[in-house]
């Protein structure tokens, strides 16, 4: 008999552009070195070159809370981890500015069956939106404005 | 006793102000606080209107405005998040 | 004006080994040239070592009905993406023989909005399950058996 | 009129057949098909078991047992799917 392994739960920031494939493969390589993942979902947010107000936009800024919103990140992909039984979960958010078709956050988690994992990675995007302290303003010819929930 | 204070997002620009730190009554809650600032007038007022949707937290943790405060606390006033 | 641009619609069979990564970053880059796709979902299935009886695994073979499958899969991904306004889909399921850790099926969607792609992603890989004439066999040390729903 | 047939997964090994022409009489349904073929007896009887929840697509749809078949058909016999 061998202990139940640990999930691998990792939560960060960064400034720089992410880059979903590569992270996903190396994730992929990561959890499923007992051929025990039978599901994988993911989740990949893009900035997007129309802003709420219909307008053209040339830079997202995300504004943080520094120290919180990587303590909140932790503990969603903790609870989502813990829930739902995933081997894996690997949460990446941007934050600073990004340009349209930039990757602003990516989601991943693996689970023996897929069901669980949908739900967690539902969960997660869900929470991103409602329970991290970031605040996103677009920039654009017609100005700057923040984004409105 | 001492309260450090945050804002952030559209809330830090209208106000001007990134951070401070300042002095209330001991065991002031969250709305004691709001009421102090509000107390400032001009576009102070703007924190207890309700149409803002104004979030908090207290030592990094989502507040409620019954919440107490305690010296030496880090209180952050933000609008509705936007992640994700 | 521009007419609104046709869904970027494909699926396909494939007794090769699936590679998410990149086929996630073509698909990634084919349906976001004009930076209006907010959310990508995508779901990877994975041959796991350990059968429905608890048996080790060493081969799962996947039998389709040639014709029919190829068929059902379009029907499939063409229906979400009309149903929930996808601005893309691919589907690639693989068929034959595969080791455990390999990946299976390959789902990815591309909408506007988050909650588009996540329904359609999720009824996709449902409809996958149970709509699609493939035929999965464990075959181990145990001997081979069919898998049952 | 000439339906042919194909057997696929379990029921594919069980039959030991993989596909065959057969003649029935015209106007038949999915379920006299079925009748006919559980009339060789033996393993064959095991078609029209219930507890083995045999599905059956007429020209590569899914089809019902109240359904027609037409002369030149193509019919599919199978377990239950497991794809995904």
């Amino acid at each position: 008999m061998t202990a139940k392994p640990a999930s691998l739960i990792s939560s960060s920031l960064t400034t720089k552009a992410l880059d979903p494939s590569r992270r996903g493969s190396k994730f992929q390589q990561n959890i499923d070195k007992t051929h025990s993942v039978g599901a994988i979902y993911s989740f990949v947010g893009l900035v997007r070159s129309i802003g709420q107000q219909g307008q053209p936009i040339d830079v997202l800024e995300l504004e943080h809370y520094p120290g919180m919103t990587e303590t909140k990140l932790r503990q969603i992909a903790g609870y989502a981890a813990q829930n739902w039984q995933l081997i894996g979960i690997d949460v990446c958010h941007r934050i600073g500015p990004m340009c349209p078709g930039d990757v602003i956050v990516h989601v991943i988690v693996g689970a023996s069956h897929r069901q669980k994992a949908y739900e967690a990675c539902g969960y997660v995007v869900e929470q991103l939106k409602s329970e991290i302290p970031l605040w996103k303003k677009e920039i654009g010819n017609a100005g700057a404005s923040w984004v409105t929930p | 006793m001492l309260v450090h204070l945050l804002y952030f997002g559209a809330l830090r620009e209208t106000l001007g102000v990134e951070q401070e730190d300042i002095v209330i009554p001991a065991n002031s809650k969250l709305t004691d606080l709001l009421a102090l600032l509000c107390d400032r007038g001009g576009i102070w007022e703007t924190l207890q209107d309700p149409n803002r949707g104004l979030r908090a937290a207290i030592d990094q943790e989502f507040a409620e405005l019954d919440d107490v405060l305690k010296d030496g606390c880090e209180v952050a006033l933000f609008p509705p998040v936007t992640g994700g």
